[in-house]
């Protein structure tokens, strides 16, 4: 962030990074893999108590209600001590759209347990023919009395052998047409019916799972908003993924790498790589700007272009991976991390990760058909 | 996006009047001599004082202003050097030399132009020279050399900047590599001070140029998304194939994170990171209008090409302005070595 | 050119060095612009007599029969004595499609007027309703006896202002198909009914120019191939011009632009613009190879993949540009080539001129939809 | 494209058959001992005699014949150490010294993996190291160091390896950084002959590795190409979207003008531009592979990002070659040094 800090600003980040480095467990600390629950969640407790768990939540959830400015304050400190990601689905989709449309009762009886960790939530859209074309799923959800009764198979379910619910797109109305029909519904993976088979990726990790429905028979007050009415709940909630999506969390880490790169070559790095090291800075503060710019609470009216920062914020990310691949030299596909004068460096693991930065949460194809049609209002066309 | 005050609106919206469509006075002007009238306007109205304290007889105004107004005035293609008046007024005004103010009180009444020529390397100049970029307007040509101690703000008039051939750019100005002889010029500031407030008029400069080169992408690009709903090619609008859609969706994305970084670099004025923070803004803003420029014209086809058209003046103004006050190149390689 | 050269090959490389730096007059050293018929002729005429003005000519319609290797070779040591750009059109467009669908009367009264510089051609194909999707053109054709009388607007007609032919797109039936129903005629520009006005480009020359037909009546014998028959041969026409499109020729000249700047940058170059001419060495170097790999007259079966090669040589030689504009500093936006230490540097007009580049010959982006089609065997699709 | 002879095709596809599909063998790996059964095989066959001349026992093949044996192998993701094999036996050939000799009987024997590590610069090693890429397959290190009359060639065996990390690598291999102590090792030659013939070695390895990388790029390309027809979204396949056709036209561009680099480094070999060539080759090949790859991977969407699919270790693979035998920044370092 480049701008002058107000004095309050100042204060907050002194004490955010005090209370960082005082406070944040060695073995947590510059992770390329994002920690599984035993090991992350004493951690995401502590936050919770701190209350700095949930920035970007009003006050009236329990949330910071924190500004944009506050925001990457705490990005930017986390990014500098090397802090894990935690587990987000929570706390970045499924609570705010439970602030929107959930029941009362639904959002006593969730968001709670989203701030202090006692839920991890997984998200139930995609299906092995339903990808960028959302809509098409297939997954049933049949209706019997009290009970929506769901069968069906979801796949590149991020987290999802480590989540205690999944919120879930699922056709309750096959006659209707495919956008309508489709009800968004929160299902506790413990019910029976449910099995998860974890996926591995690129990156050689079990970031993603596969989940089996087999008339898995859940309440229908966990229905969120109304039968049949998930559409437009899954077109709110996947512009509140993108801001998100859009924060530069992801950039920040990744430049991180890029420093201590540099750092570590030293006078070695040379003309050409002070240039590239400068670009990265560049980019990152360059979506860090986009991004102070979202509307805050207090600006409803206006709003954020979150297709945009979506596609700003991953492909810069991915373009400072780039820079740290270039950096790396012979060092680039090294598979861990390495220690070098006492900091420790990530090589390829964030770089692998961040292939998929592009692909999920909307393909970022998706998003330039969107600001095509929404933000540029192009004209439709009749073939390709 | 950040979105101007409605006071903001009203200063752009003036000058841009006052400015009126300049793409008939950068063609005319080719390097000649320019034609004074509009910047005589532009001085009587106050313009080159926005960014003085009012108690100096200027605006008050802040960087952020300085960056609306800029973004908006860009796109007329007026010839008249408003960055590198808006930017030097300050330098004039801190000297606090007899000369200096001067100098800036004829300035402020239109009646002399002072521009500030910066060091910076080509191969016409591989050992670093002073470019004077507008030089057909310079009455005066200020110019900072040395350091700490040894650093010495001299003005030189038109006369010493004779010797220095004239090269015409391809926006209808001109530009000269001034050298700078022991003792030649006119002494307005020396000393760490002087330094200090002559770096910040560059900062000035480079924000001032990264927002003209934001208000230039904005421009093209409506006119381009114009373009691509208005020309039929194999029966529907262009701007109905995919291909070029996401094309314009990065376009846009380009052109916002450009100006988000603009406007970020204008709140850091006067803060720690000032200096990285408009290398920054220019770096960005030069290289997205050398790109988004280069697609507005292509997905123009054959008239993008045409000088018959606003795009090509604007695409020339771009390409100059990417390379003033600091290229990408040389603002990037700046932060490395500070960074 | 990196392969090793064999001993003839080297021995025509020094001829041609030789020769150039002989025969070649100083005012036509480092142009910028295509010089004007007056000034270039007798240097057109100078290597006609030579045989060295259709390298990629038959031998037996004239022209030299030359390798790629030699065609190479040619281009190579025009752009580093720095020869100027001539009229291409004949050469490489109309004479290659008279070759291949011209009577013998017609090759026989045209092509020796291309060798020799008697005529300079231009091409009448887009109109202002019809740039990409030529088959809409609208000049119309009307058969009337032993003529047919032309009436319509031709526009952005490179050098139609200097040429003394045109061959033409027209109309010539409006009951057919669009593809069909095209005449594809050749036009004396000294005709009664035609006139010209040029257009200045965002290069500041006037390479374009509108042709308007006000009933010009042209000899039937005129027509290439038969009437309303013109669109196979334009699509042939269109392949022979990608390929000389895709010759590494100005992406060579745009490389002597950087190695001068190199050059005069001397030890400022520094090692981020090493890197950089290092790059532009290696495009240049890579294009050249795949044109080296154009089929000979002696490999008629394979087919080469015009397009892409049309996509390489534009991008290449505007790739090279933008390094040329980084190199440039502060100098890259002056006007008019200037002179350091006795070498000749051009700034910004090849720069300029070369954003023409990706949009004559079909647009590249046609290019990206036919290599699409045709090489890769893409789905057609039913909207965009 | 350059085609292979009908003797090329033979080679290329009796070399991969003896391969196989090295996908499983790559993941087995995983930085740990290798399983030399196929090695063995391979060695049987004759293959690291590819570049020797026939007098010396081997095939008398040209850098062009080991250039599309190895484009088309690279597909198989075998793990075996093939590049550095073939382009190390001319080396050890021409050091014309017992010891050497005796090195490579033994290796073209199948008996002992002799690889070549390559000083490289990284973050782990500021000031560069040797680098040993495949390390868990060699038993012996053939290093090269100082220059002209004192350039030597050494030999290391694994014990004096064991003290450098072995750090595994994303393709299932793993490396060490090497230092070279006085008087370690065992020498194979010296003097400008032997550092003549070393650094056409370093020639070879990057023009193998050029052409692997080439090879991996059309498998993917050829996947993706596959795919696009086949995975169908918003009732069409994706590959009737212009986006994606564009994209890949231009990946299809991408991967022709890198393959005919590689073919035109391969007749460069011997030459006096040779060095140049390879160095723009394995350039080139790079950082199309990296580009084409991260493309192939996110048209095909989330399945692309699964490691349950072959496109996963294509990538990996790409990535480590695309660093290993010179990065592009390095090789395009050197070129800028020499020209």
């Amino acid at each position: 962030m480049l701008r002058i800090e107000t004095e309050a600003e100042q204060a907050f980040r002194r004490e955010v990074r005090d209370w960082y480095e005082a406070e944040l467990p060695e073995d947590l600390r510059d992770l390329t893999f994002r920690p599984e629950p035993a090991q992350a969640l004493g951690w995401y407790r502590r936050l919770s108590q701190k209350g700095w768990i949930a920035p970007h939540w009003p006050k009236a959830f329990g949330g910071m209600g924190a500004s944009p400015v506050e925001q990457v304050i705490l990005m930017e400190e986390a990014a500098r001590i090397g802090a894990p990601e935690l587990p987000t689905q929570g706390l970045n989709q499924i609570g705010p759209i439970l602030q929107r449309f959930g029941t009362p009762e639904q959002q006593a009886r969730h968001l709670p347990a989203i701030l202090n960790g006692d839920v991890i939530w997984c998200q139930g859209y995609s299906e092995p023919g339903s990808g960028s074309d959302l809509a098409s799923l297939r997954t049933r959800g049949r209706v019997e009395g009290d009970e929506i009764v769901i069968t069906g198979h979801k796949i590149w379910t991020t987290w999802g052998h480590h989540a205690d619910w999944i919120y879930a797109l699922v056709r309750t109305n096959e006659e209707l047409p495919r956008r309508q029909g489709i009800t968004f519904i929160l299902v506790d993976l413990k019910l029976p019916g449910i099995t998860r088979r974890p996926i591995r990726t690129l990156a050689d990790e079990c970031e993603f799972c596969e989940v089996f429905f087999d008339a898995v028979r859940v309440p229908r007050a966990n229905v969120v908003g109304i039968l049949d009415g998930g559409w437009n709940i899954v077109t709110a909630l996947l512009d509140e993924e993108r801001i998100q999506l859009g924060a530069p969390s992801h950039a920040l880490r990744a430049l991180e790498r890029v420093r201590r790169m540099a750092r570590a070559l030293g006078p070695v790095l040379g003309a050409s790589g002070r240039l590239r090291l400068a670009e990265a800075e560049t980019e990152v503060a360059a979506l860090t700007a986009a991004f102070l710019q979202t509307p805050t609470e207090a600006e409803q009216g206006r709003t954020p272009d979150a297709s945009s920062l979506k596609i700003l914020s991953t492909e810069t990310t991915q373009r400072v991976l780039d820079i740290a691949q270039e950096l790396a030299g012979a060092a680039a596909p090294l598979k861990s991390p390495a220690s070098v004068g006492g900091t420790v460096i990530d090589f390829s693991e964030l770089f692998l990760q961040s292939r998929r930065l592009s692909i999920y949460g909307g393909t970022n194809e998706i998003q330039r058909g969107l600001i095509a049609d929404r933000v540029l209002k192009l004209p439709k066309g009749k073939r390709p | 996006m950040i979105a101007p005050t409605p006071e903001q609106v009203l200063m752009r919206d003036s000058l841009i009047q006052l400015l009126g469509d300049g793409v008939s006075r950068m063609r005319g002007a080719d390097g000649g001599p320019p034609d004074r009238a509009v910047w005589v306007d532009i001085c009587e109205a106050g313009w080159p004082g926005l960014l003085l304290p009012e108690a100096s007889g200027g605006w008050g105004g802040t960087a952020i202003d300085m960056v609306m107004v800029l973004e908006g005035a860009a796109a007329t293609l007026a010839p008249e050097p408003l960055i590198a008046a808006l930017a030097t007024a300050p330098l004039l005004a801190a000297c606090g030399t007899e000369p200096a103010h001067a100098l800036l009180a004829n300035m402020l009444a239109g009646q002399t132009v002072v521009l500030p020529a910066e060091m910076a390397i080509s191969p016409l100049a591989p050992d670093g020279g002073f470019v004077l970029f507008d030089a057909p307007w310079a009455d005066v040509a200020v110019i900072g050399a040395g350091q700490g101690d040894g650093f010495r703000l001299v003005a030189l008039s038109s006369a010493e900047m004779e010797d220095a051939p004239l090269r015409r750019t391809i926006d209808g100005g001109a530009q000269r590599i001034l050298s700078l002889a022991a003792g030649a010029g006119r002494l307005l500031a020396e000393g760490p001070k002087a330094a200090q407030a002559f770096y910040a008029t560059r900062d000035l400069l480079r924000l001032g140029a990264a927002a003209s080169l934001v208000g230039l992408v904005a421009r093209a690009f409506a006119l381009t998304v114009e373009y691509l709903g208005m020309r039929s090619q194999f029966g529907q609008p262009i701007g109905a194939f995919q291909a070029l859609q996401h094309r314009a969706a990065s376009m846009h994305v380009a052109h916002a994170a450009a100006w988000a970084l603009v406007c970020e670099a204008a709140l850091a004025v006067g803060g720690d990171k000032e200096r990285v923070a408009c290398a920054m803004a220019k770096a960005k803003a030069s290289a997205t209008a050398r790109g988004v420029l280069k697609d507005c014209v292509q997905m123009h086809g054959a008239i993008g090409f045409s000088d018959e058209y606003v795009l090509a003046p604007l695409f020339r103004r771009a390409v100059t302005l990417a390379s003033a006050f600091g290229t990408p190149e040389a603002c990037l390689a700046e932060l490395g070595c500070e960074g």
